[in-house]
């Protein structure tokens, strides 16, 4: 099996559909499936948040997010079988999601640790920004993590 | 004689200029990244402090912030602010 | 919020349904949701596996279950919201889900790492056991977990 | 004076007995945990092997394999091999 037909990457303004997303990663030689969805929260230190909208630099952000891909599938001891990885852009209310990774493995250790990976990286490396809404009315927000400020490529895991 | 650069902008950069890209002449034997950004904080500066935590990528890839290396005017160049995804 | 709201447990011999353990721990003050999703692997140490069949203490296994919760629910910096913990028992064949721990919290950490210390603990704790059976027709296995052999109350986490 | 105490059996303890419950005599005075175990392992010397890995859950919480606690015929005891849920 290919090492790309192993990856499904989207970004897109849909709303994440957890069941396809479960469904492409499955395999029969998978024994864990582990996942994280980040959502819109309705606060941000004390502040009410409306939404959250999303942009993104798309072709650097596929490919920043195939890294990772590649990474976790050359790491975590040959363990991983298949891996998704959706991010949703544009506006993205209270309860709603921004981020899907799902991915699957023989055993339980790799895939729990891939996904905690992914996420860390995505958000410091991945070309895709969030500005916060918030219901009083106070000026809206871009945010930026403060990993990214930092990046040089003697740091990056690849 | 002197290279005509245009720069992708996203995000915060991009609001606070009003533009999703921009174009920078630089003569052709400066033209590197180190000199990109020095003029960008000139002709933009209020951008600069935004520049100062932002990459720049040229042709989808990061290049560190203490790398000063040599670009293209068919190169793909893009301010990165901080990033906030997920 | 009283703690017990913010748990769902459940065993049962129903097809485990995604969307619903999802939904039972969404909450708008949650930003992360983590998830484990264990499934029938189609071979053992190259036996190849046709299905398992999971048996239970049940009333026991749903307040080790409970202590669990409780344990992330007061741990993990109380960041946790809400959590998931479904069991299906009696015959799972290759490709369907025994289990799926779904667990919200306010940033990804906190879920992440509960959601793999849940995992972690069910399989050495809770009285729910596996018989593998295998394609060959050799002779089915009941698993057993060498942590549980070892347990005292001494390492006990709760 | 006996009391009678219920077992509950599962997985290998259960099919290797052929059985999901038994019922084991001890004298009044010695009702306790190690001597529960150490008349099973003498009735049923099939299962012997598996007890050495196995657990007591009594009222539905383990018991410690190095404490001898005093068992009571109504408590709820249960013989836990391994598990292995998940």
């Amino acid at each position: 099996m290919s090492k790309e037909s192993r990856i499904f990457i989207e970004i897109s303004e849909n709303i994440i559909d957890l069941n396809y997303w479960y469904k492409i990663v499955s395999d029969d030689s998978s024994g864990a499936t582990s996942s994280f969805l980040g959502t819109t929260r309705n606060e941000f230190k004390g502040k009410s948040v409306e939404r959250l909208e999303y942009e993104t630099y798309e072709p650097m952000a596929i490919k920043e997010i195939e890294k990772i891909c590649k990474t976790i599938l050359n790491g975590f001891e040959n363990d991983i079988k298949k891996i998704g990885i959706v991010h949703r852009i544009g506006n993205v209310p209270v309860g709603e999601s921004s981020i899907l990774i799902v991915i699957s493995s023989g055993h339980r250790k790799s895939s729990l640790e891939a996904v905690h990976y992914a996420i860390d990286t995505i958000k410091s490396t991945v070309p895709i920004w969030k500005k916060e809404f918030y219901t009083d009315g106070s000026e809206n927000q871009w945010k930026g993590n403060c990993e990214s400020c930092h990046f040089n490529n003697n740091n990056h895991p690849h | 004689m002197s290279n005509q650069f245009k720069i992708l902008l996203f995000a915060k950069v991009k609001e606070v200029i009003g533009k999703d890209s921009i174009f920078i002449d630089l003569p052709l034997d400066e033209s590197t990244s180190f000199n990109l950004i020095r003029k960008l904080k000139h002709i933009y500066p209020q951008i600069s402090s935004t520049l100062e935590v932002s990459l720049l990528a040229v042709n989808q890839e990061y290049i560190s912030r203490d790398q000063d290396i040599k670009i293209n005017s068919n190169d793909e160049i893009a301010i990165i602010p901080p990033v906030s995804g997920g």
